[in-house]
């Protein structure tokens, strides 16, 4: 089955109340590809934070703008294109969370980036004139 | 996603059940802060039905515990945490801050 | 029939699996007196897996909850309680004896 | 399937370890004359308690003497008849437990009888020559 139905695009709205369907279309894409639960898990978990930043920090709330998903299938990896037209940002700025904290210190926030990038293999940001796009690799094992 | 709340008589019972993301987790904070706000700092959260987690919903567990710790006045401990979830806790460092039991009889016994 | 102790921080809970007869029933007392005597008087017995007892399962209830009550010190409570054996608990005028508790989690955290 | 199989008798050593074994034993032929789950509980009930008396009381032990279990069914009722080889007793002697007692002065013994009197329709004991025997009888609703 690997490749039917590949590659596949679907626009939501940047809402919360999207989040649901965004991991529901890209666990769908996941299983078909043949990633066991946790692989499909590491998957919603990245794109889940990346949609969320988009609706938090680059379009600064809901229902400003939209979300466009597209999954690839290839041989050895399933690719997540996520697309928006919101502010951009550098990523390299943004180092991980302290993990050695305190409870008392510690900040709660900052951990999206980072699982993103502990989770998928590949993570890369491209920012233009046509929006911001973040592609997502998840190598089959 | 569904929130059940349950006063016992030395800890409240909170029962989630499905997703807690960046647009559900602030319905599962105002449910703890119900809680906290009335004075009570011992909570056994059952994540047994959650099926995902995202760092919002992260983020509400530590704030929690935070307020729940502060004078020594309790804690919360987490019941039945699905493996994929423990994960999530664990790449994020949170696995030291928060008891788990295998059931929420254990979690509830435990206070 | 299994009989699995478990100490809790307020009590203790006993799980029985099986029937509960003449034959059986002397070796719930055991496990009771067990708990009774290490000097702890709250116990919940989880019988949502005793498919019967009989009068001296029912005697054994009796026995450990006048042990348990006595002084004020503690007291036993039912989980779990399946039709049958609430419907012999009632014949024997027992029910007014045990606060009972749909389920096991309920019935610990009332201690 | 009504009168099938029946009646049926079986013979059971004098101990609590046959208890089970008996309890199968009418809850089979119970639920083939068509009783519910609670009837059948009800006639578990009165049977163990009948036997339980047998081995403590009739014989004074495990061990000591034989249990004879007949079913027969009827068109409107299921017919059990317990017969042992122990000593008799008089049950018209034998009252009610007192339900008013506080748990202080329960005294948790002398159930027995009286479940067997309440939960079935008709009871009747018999003592001869030829040992004791404790019909009793479950009308089908
Ligand atoms: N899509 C985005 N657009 C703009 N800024 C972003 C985006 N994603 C992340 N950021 C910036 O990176 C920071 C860290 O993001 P993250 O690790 O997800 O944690 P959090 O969202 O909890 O702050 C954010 O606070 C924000 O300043
Ligand atoms: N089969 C029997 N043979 C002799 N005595 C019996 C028998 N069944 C009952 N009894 C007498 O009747 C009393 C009441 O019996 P029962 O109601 O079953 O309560 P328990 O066995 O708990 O005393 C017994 O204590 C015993 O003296």
């Amino acid at each position: 089955m690997s490749g039917a139905g590949f590659p596949r695009t679907q626009t939501f709205e940047g809402n919360y109340a999207s989040l649901a369907d965004i991991a529901a279309f890209v666990r769908q894409a996941a299983s078909e590809v043949g990633f066991g639960d946790f692989a499909m898990y590491m998957v919603e978990t990245a794109v889940d934070e990346a949609c969320s930043n988009i609706i938090e920090h680059a379009y600064g709330g809901e229902d400003i703008g939209k979300i466009q998903i597209t999954c690839q299938d290839a041989p050895t990896e399933l690719k997540i294109i996520i697309q928006d037209w919101g502010r951009s940002f550098n990523p390299q700025a943004i180092p991980d969370p302290d993990q050695q904290a305190d409870l008392e210190d510690l900040p709660g926030h900052g951990l999206g980036l980072f699982f993103i990038r502990k989770w998928m293999d590949e993570v890369r940001f491209s920012f233009s004139g046509d929006g911001n796009v973040l592609t997502l690799v998840k190598r089959k094992e | 996603m569904e929130i059940t709340s349950t006063p016992y008589k030395r800890c409240d019972l909170v029962k989630i059940v499905g997703r807690i993301d960046s647009g559900t987790a602030p319905r599962v904070q105002e449910a703890l802060n119900l809680i906290t706000e009335a004075g009570r700092f011992k909570i056994v959260i059952d994540l047994s039905q959650v099926d995902f987690m995202s760092s919002a919903g992260l983020r509400v567990l530590v704030n929690t515990q935070k307020t729940c710790k502060r004078f020594n006045r309790g804690e919360v401990v987490l019941a039945s945490v699905p493996a994929n979830i423990c994960a999530s806790l664990d790449l994020a460092g949170f696995v030291p801050l928060f008891k788990m039991f295998d059931d929420v009889t254990a979690a509830v016994g435990y206070f």
